[in-house]
């Protein structure tokens, strides 16, 4: 009983509570990051007042934005102005329960360290067996792929939900586009996960980089292509330039979020960003052999092994975003059409010819 | 294990909303949408037998359920989009041009 | 290009929208009130006047000189060009010969102006599309000229660049080295821009076929300067009908072809390149002696009326000077260049949509001072 | 490296697919794909011809039923797991859809010719209406019946709607959507429980598994009852028929005719293989409850189809009145019933067809011409539309020597062998009364005083004349001969 | 602890159901359908049909919603909002409701005692619900290749209807 309640409770709440707290400072180091990056590139310098270098800035905005004053336009639909920030916030955040940070059994030594003293040792062998309780993910289901898909899918309702509930008409235009956008961009991206899930047969994340290594491939390797397409529509479906259409701030303003202020405004900001981690996180898991190092199966490449695998993770992680920040330094805005053209004409068609010769390169 | 009959029975409670609503509500969206309620009250109890006969072809059924609605909701909404390019009202009382 | 069809699959009815007067890019507070079907421009009403100083009245109570920073202040953007304009008309009007030296630093400032000016067209062109790092790079060498604005006028912006006969005093000690130096960078900065711009295919997507006017339509709405141009005409008054000393300078004038965004968008990268060429031919041959002629200190042109067309930086800019002979003009009527531009705005949107209404204002390059006086 | 690799892959090797039991919907479905491809690079003012293309494809179809023809008798066995029929009841439904098919596309390419419309998409909806409704003739379990009727449903819903420019095309179009998706969702709770009750979703295990299940069958009782909601509300059966007269009177004529024929008989037989394959052993209660419908819609379609002005509406309610008849053969649940039934709906598809084609022809562009008042006069303006309509209103009214007469006399006649009287009494009542309101139209289009010219001068392409003809002299022939149909529809009774 | 969770979902979905039905605009039924269709993917998860549940949410939530969200918006709803709602109706309706629902909960219930014989079904018993994504998929390949095949045909119509309907005259 009591090993269950600490494998079931007890460690996943530990684990959650760690994601959360990792997950939001992460955030606003992001925005830090993005901000620091973009203004090198743009030979500034950026944040410098708030600490050194400005590394107190994200805590300072954060302040900000929280004792700003909280504005409800009369004419909103208040229950729903309140919600859609919600809506768009918590399933970024959700999504990370079935990302894999590290292989099973990750937190196997810890766990026994820690829990020999409480506990005779048969139990903390139960626990420590469990995979999720020792492994590096707060679970893993067999459907995770779909989850993360499905459960980002609602992540758009806050954006389009928020558009509407402002009662204005920039932020009308911007909801309008992001559904079109997001809805077209979630095909092509789910038949680029889909050539991956033929070759690893799984729809589990935990297998899939169990697959990669067992492969010796990391699947970027034998699949570029898709790994491009999810990366492209990751940036669409986050509302990345060059597909920042719906908060577009030449063209419309703010897009959807032109009428929100103070906290929910940062809400809605908040989620952009996890969203953006949680993209590079798939692509990393997918494509990029997770917590694997490169090559895991070369025998000359294994010092690489003494970096832990959470740092392989996170420094994949890290180098995708790099690549999110600079894209934004670099490329101009597509204009709504083409983006639509692209995704439809350009993006999917691509999309399926791989993932039919991939199958039928499975097939022969 | 819950019984079979408390999903059943929610499953016909659920029905029974989405019936009342199409027939109580005016506007072709929200009818539109208490036909999917329906369709999901539907869903549930394809879901539950499934369980219960211990086969998947419920399951089966939910996803062509699931893709028959989506396709309706295509056409469905295309059709409410013209109408209301015609028309300033989606209240179906207010489509009678024609007598019965 | 032909994308607008299909793009109007899922409209409805049409939707008003105000854009502006405070809405991020346009320029300033034009208001422009747009009809759109989804998002497919129907229809575009500009409604201007939100930065009406009654410049143009207020010259009337003011002595010729006393006018001149007001001129300043109408296209703030090409203070130094717009002032220049005025100062020839009264020039002209008094007879007054403008030593050489001081002519030619005048052409000097006005084409540094021209880059300066160009320079932050482009730089919030860009970031209208969506470009954000152009944006700082354009303000950076736009910052070394406005350094060297400072140095000879003692302003950045609202310069009071020059006086009637030429100017306030000679360049300062360094001015020319820092100059030299800006124009031998300078083409390389051109080319980075054009590296993250010209063969950029979103930029070329968002530009190419973008709010095309022909040559001869273009001539019929009264466009002037780079909108002409870019459409194909060759016209450009300090070639066609030169003032001030432009005809001693050896310089090209560029000419687009489809007279589409990126025609416009060429046509005035090409501009800034020429500029940089005049600039240079004006530095080598620099003469001494006063930057002055003789002017009295009080300015009191006979009566009559005179007309003063010069190319500024957004296209012709005129000054129609009436004098009665006194000592403050009995009228002034500007023509300001984007004014006139302006109006052709609804034609060159109608039919796009609502990204591009957001590119061709950009386009057009409008200062909103300039536009409203 | 983990290769995936489906079982079906292993599998594959004792499948049973039997292609040429789907061969006529294979072939429309590609024909109405290629219409589709070809559709951008065709003119607009050529769109009409496209219905060329469609005709081609229909033609195949059928000689590709001819070719098979001797693989249809399989009896009792469904291929794909158990999911399409190959039996002679399909191959006469199916060889009675591709003509109904046909004649639509003509029909339509009338249609589109005089409303000026570039719409080659029309055909393509058509051929695909048509393919589910094959299915439904075909099908071997309720997944395939509701997949099949949605693909009729959707494209109906679309055909409908077509006329944008029109509201009340757009109303109609709506009223059908949404009662048909209202309807659907009663239709698949009682499949729910029809798979709750027994386990699965074939007609052929079902009617094994009921009589095993010794407890009453709730159920399935009140799955029948929720299955009969939602195809009545398909077949247009009173007390769900409401629906009907506004979309038949606002949807495009040729839309009419195929709501009024295709899709009316579709889900007609589809219930008769639910009834009489799946769930004969409930036979007690749907007889009871088919009665009373059969009653309430002879009733109310011929009654209302007395005070219409509009040629459309009246046709309308007339078609109401005839599901009604048809339920006749339902009821009785025997053989000749069936045959009955079989023989009705050629006999249904002939007249109504026809009828319809006469109307669109008269109605001229945007329909102007469909009120009753209009036909005054027309024998003497034009002879051989109003001989062929007068003939098919008299099959229509079951007048003797015609095709209606023959099929009715069928229907009673296998009433009456299952000893319905009231039933049978009730419904020569019926259509007493229907003869009144199809004999008006008559009436009005010879001795009705000649006025000055109303109408535009009716030009009717070769084509149309010679379906028109041959509707007519098939209506007359069956009249006069039943015999070479009703052995075929024989051969087809036996499931 | 199921029937926890079961009555919870329960709760929720009926709420959230009738205030679809009864909320004053589309827009907020929309939300509130949303919600409901979420706590069914719940249900979806508690009958072990974790495939179907995730795909609930796609196709669901992340689709049919969204497209119902994208017409709400298009043809601009908050102008009608002051329509009038058939209050006049509702009490026949609750009446309706609540003897639909009676009825139809004993008929179900009464038909739902057959599952305590166990007989029915017992011959097409699949295997072990474990990886339930994959015997889905087995049979949605095999026994059901035929209705799949034909789905894509029915997609393909209603994506055609739906440009049809919606591209304006040429």
């Amino acid at each position: 009983m009591i090993e269950n309640l600490i494998i079931y409770f007890l460690i996943p709440f530990i684990k959650i509570g760690a994601i959360v707290l990792i997950l939001s400072g992460a955030i606003a180091y992001l925005t830090l990051l993005e901000r620091k990056l973009i203004a090198h590139i743009q030979v500034r310098l950026g944040p410098m007042r708030v600490g050194w270098h400005g590394l107190l800035q994200p805590i300072a905005d954060g302040l900000k934005f929280v004792l700003k004053e909280d504005i409800v336009p009369s004419k909103a639909d208040a229950l729903i102005f309140t919600l859609a920030p919600m809506i768009s916030l918590i399933p970024a955040f959700v999504v990370f329960s079935v990302v894999p940070f590290g292989p099973p059994g990750m937190f196997e030594g810890l766990l026994r360290g820690i829990l020999s003293r409480f506990l005779e040792s048969a139990s903390v062998e139960r626990i420590v067996s469990n995979p999720i309780a020792s492994g590096g993910f707060v679970t893993d289901i067999n459907i995770a792929v779909l989850f993360v898909l499905s459960v980002s899918s609602v992540g758009i309702l806050g954006v389009i939900l928020g558009g509407w509930a402002s009662n204005s008409k920039y932020p009308l235009l911007g909801a309008l586009r992001s559904s079109a956008q997001m809805v077209s961009y979630e095909v092509a991206m789910g038949f680029a996960i889909i050539s991956v899930l033929l070759y690893a047969g799984s729809l589990s994340l935990v297998e899939i980089v169990q697959q990669q290594q067992a492969g010796g491939w990391w699947y970027f390797f034998i699949q570029p292509v898709a790994f491009f397409l999810l990366l492209v529509c990751g940036m669409a479906e986050t509302n990345r330039l060059p597909f920042d259409l719906p908060e577009a701030e030449t063209e419309l303003v703010g897009g959807f979020h032109t009428e929100y202020s103070g906290f929910r405004f940062s809400l809605f900001f908040l989620a952009e960003y996890a969203n953006m981690i949680t993209v590079s996180a798939l692509a990393v898991t997918l494509f990029w052999g997770g917590w694997l190092p490169p090559f895991p199966n070369v025998p000359w490449l294994g010092f690489l092994g003494i970096i832990p695998p959470v740092a392989w993770f996170l420094i994949k992680v890290f180098l995708i975003l790099y690549l999110f920040i600079w894209v934004r330094g670099t490329l101009p805005r597509f204009r709504f059409d083409q983006l639509m053209n692209y995704g439809w004409k350009v993006f999917l068609p691509i999309a399926l010819g791989h993932v039919i010769l991939y199958a039928a390169i499975l097939a022969i | 294990m819950i019984p079979v009959t408390h999903y059943l029975a929610l499953a016909a409670i659920l029905f029974v909303i989405g019936t009342c609503g199409v027939i109580l509500q005016r506007n072709v969206l929200t009818m539109f949408m208490c036909i999917e309620l329906m369709l999901n009250a539907v869903n549930l109890t394809f879901i539950t037998f499934s369980r219960f006969l211990n086969q998947l072809d419920g399951q089966i059924f939910v996803l062509f359920v699931m893709t028959v609605a989506a396709a309706e909701a295509a056409v469905g909404l295309a059709l409410i989009v013209i109408l209301s390019r015609r028309a300033d009202s989606l209240d179906v009382d207010q489509a009678n041009t024609m007598k019965w | 290009m032909n994308t607008l069809e299909e793009s109007t699959v899922l409209d409805t009815k049409v939707l008003e929208m105000n854009m502006g007067p405070q809405h991020p890019s346009t320029h300033g507070v034009l208001r422009v009130k747009l009809k759109l079907d989804g998002e497919k421009v129907v229809d575009a009403e500009c409604i201007i006047g939100y930065l009406h100083r009654g410049i143009e009245k207020i010259s009337e109570n003011r002595s010729y000189i006393e006018c001149v920073p007001y001129y300043d202040r109408t296209d703030y953007i090409a203070a130094v060009a717009n002032v220049y304009g005025f100062l020839l008309g009264v020039e002209k009007m008094m007879g007054i010969e403008v030593p050489e030296r001081g002519r030619y630093i005048r052409i000097m400032m006005v084409e540094f102006n021209r880059i300066a000016s160009h320079l932050l067209w482009l730089a919030t062109h860009a970031i209208d599309i969506g470009a954000m790092t152009v944006f700082l790079y354009c303000f950076r060498e736009r910052e070394e000229i406005l350094k060297l604005f400072e140095a000879l006028f003692g302003a950045r912006l609202t310069t009071h660049a020059f006086r009637v006969g030429g100017l306030w005093k000679d360049l300062p000690p360094g001015f020319e080295q820092a100059a030299h130096k800006f124009l031998d960078e300078f083409p390389a900065r051109v080319d980075e821009y054009e590296q993250l711009l010209t063969h950029n295919r979103i930029w070329l997507a968002r530009t190419k076929g973008i709010g095309v006017i022909s040559g001869k339509e273009a001539i019929q709405w009264g466009l002037t300067g780079p909108p002409l141009r870019g459409s194909g005409v060759d016209y450009d008054l300090r070639k066609a009908r030169p003032y001030g000393g432009y005809e001693e300078f050896e310089f090209d004038v560029p000419l687009g072809e489809n007279g589409d965004t990126y025609d416009r968008y060429v046509a005035r990268i090409e501009e800034m390149r020429q500029s940089r060429l005049i600039i240079q031919q004006v530095l080598k041959r620099l003469p001494g002696g006063p930057v002055r002629g003789k002017a009295p200190k009080i300015v009191k042109p006979p009566a009559g009326e005179y007309y003063s067309g010069t190319e500024s930086p957004r296209g012709e800019l005129g000054y129609y000077i009436v004098s009665d002979g006194s000592a403050q003009p009995f009228r002034v009527k500007i023509r300001p260049p984007t004014f006139i531009g302006l109006q052709a705005l609804r034609r060159l949107v109608k039919g796009h949509l609502m990204a591009d209404v957001i590119a061709i204002i950009g386009t057009l390059d409008i200062v909103l001072g300039e536009v409203d006086r | 490296m983990n290769r995936f690799v489906p079982q079906m892959f292993t599998e594959w090797g004792t499948v049973d697919l039997n292609y040429s039991a789907l061969l006529p919907e294979i072939i429309l479905s590609l024909t109405g794909i290629m219409i589709m491809l070809v559709i951008p690079f065709v003119p607009t003012a050529r769109h009409v011809s496209l219905g060329y293309p469609a005709l081609a494809g229909i033609a195949v179809a059928f000689l590709s039923l001819v070719a098979t023809r001797a693989t249809w008798d399989q009896r009792g066995e469904a291929f794909f797991y158990g999911m399409v029929f190959q039996d002679p009841f399909a191959l006469f439904l199916k060889v009675l859809f591709l003509f109904a098919t046909a004649a639509l596309v003509l029909i339509a390419m009338n249609y589109l010719d005089q409303e000026d419309r570039a719409q080659g998409e029309f055909y393509a909806l058509l051929l695909f209406a048509t393919v589910g409704m094959c299915l439904m003739a075909a099908s071997a379990d309720l997944i395939m019946t509701f997949l099949g009727l949605e693909i009729l449903s959707i494209s109906t819903y679309v055909l409908a709607g077509l006329k944008e420019r029109e509201r009340k095309s757009n109303e109609s179009a709506i009223k059908y959507f949404l009662l048909g998706a209202f309807s659907t969702a009663f239709m698949l709770y009682g499949i729910a429980f029809v798979y709750g009750a027994t386990g699965s979703t074939q007609y052929l295990i079902i009617a094994k598994v009921i009589p095993t299940s010794e407890s009453e069958p709730f159920l399935l009782l009140l799955a029948l009852g929720l299955m009969l909601v939602g195809f009545g509300f398909k077949i247009a059966l009173a007390p769900f028929h409401i629906w009907a007269p506004d979309v038949y009177e606002g949807a495009p004529l040729p839309v009419t005719a195929l709501l009024a024929v295709g899709s009316k008989a579709a889900a007609l037989v589809a219930l008769v293989r639910i009834l009489f394959q799946a769930l004969p052993a409930l036979s007690p209660e749907w007889q009871v409850l088919l009665w009373m419908s059969a009653v309430l819609t002879m009733s109310i379609g011929n009654i209302a189809a007395l005070t219409q002005t509009n040629i459309k509406r009246m046709l309308a309610y007339s078609s109401i009145a005839h599901a009604g008849y048809l339920l006749l053969g339902l009821t009785a649940h025997n053989e000749l019933g069936t045959q009955g039934i079989l023989y009705y709906l050629v006999a249904y598809a002939l007249m109504t067809m026809g009828a319809f084609a006469v109307v669109q022809i008269v109605g001229g562009r945007d329909e102007q011409y469909i009120q009753i008042e209009d036909y005054r006069g027309l024998g003497y303006r034009h002879p051989f539309l109003s001989v062929t309509l007068s003939v098919f209103l008299i099959s229509l009214a079951g007048i003797p020597a015609t095709a209606g007469f023959m099929g009715k006399f069928f229907l009673f006649a296998a009433a009456l062998e299952s000893e319905l009287y009231g039933l049978v009494f009730l419904a020569i009542l019926a259509s007493a009364i229907g003869i009144y309101y199809y004999l008006k139209v008559i009436v009005l289009m010879y001795m009705g005083d000649f006025q000055e010219e109303t109408g535009t001068l009716i030009t009717i392409p070769l084509s149309l004349r010679i379906v028109i003809a041959i509707m007519v002299l098939g209506t007359i022939y069956l009249g006069i001969l039943p015999g070479t149909l009703l052995h075929l529809a024989s051969e087809a009774v036996n499931f | 602890m199921e029937l926890i969770f079961f009555y919870i979902l329960a709760g929720i979905l009926v709420t959230f159901s009738i205030l679809t039905v009864t909320a004053p605009n589309p827009i907020r039924s929309a939300v509130y359908l949303i919600s409901a269709l979420l706590s069914m993917a719940g249900l979806f998860f508690l009958l072990e049909a974790e495939f179907v549940g995730a795909v609930q949410v796609l196709v669901y939530v992340g689709g049919i919603m969204v497209l119902f969200l994208f017409v709400i918006m298009l043809v601009n709803v908050r102008e009608m909002e002051t329509q009038r709602r058939a209050s006049r109706h509702w009490k026949t309706a609750v009446v309706l409701g609540v003897v639909l629902s009676s009825e139809l909960i004993f008929l179900v219930v009464r038909g739902a005692d057959i599952f305590s014989t166990e007989g029915i079904g017992s011959n097409l018993i699949v295997e072990a619900q474990t990886r339930n994504t994959e015997s889905v998929g087995s049979l949605l390949y095999s026994t059901y290749l035929l209705p799949f095949e034909i789905a894509s045909i029915l997609l393909l119509v209603a994506m055609v209807g739906a440009v049809v309907l919606t591209m304006k005259e040429k």
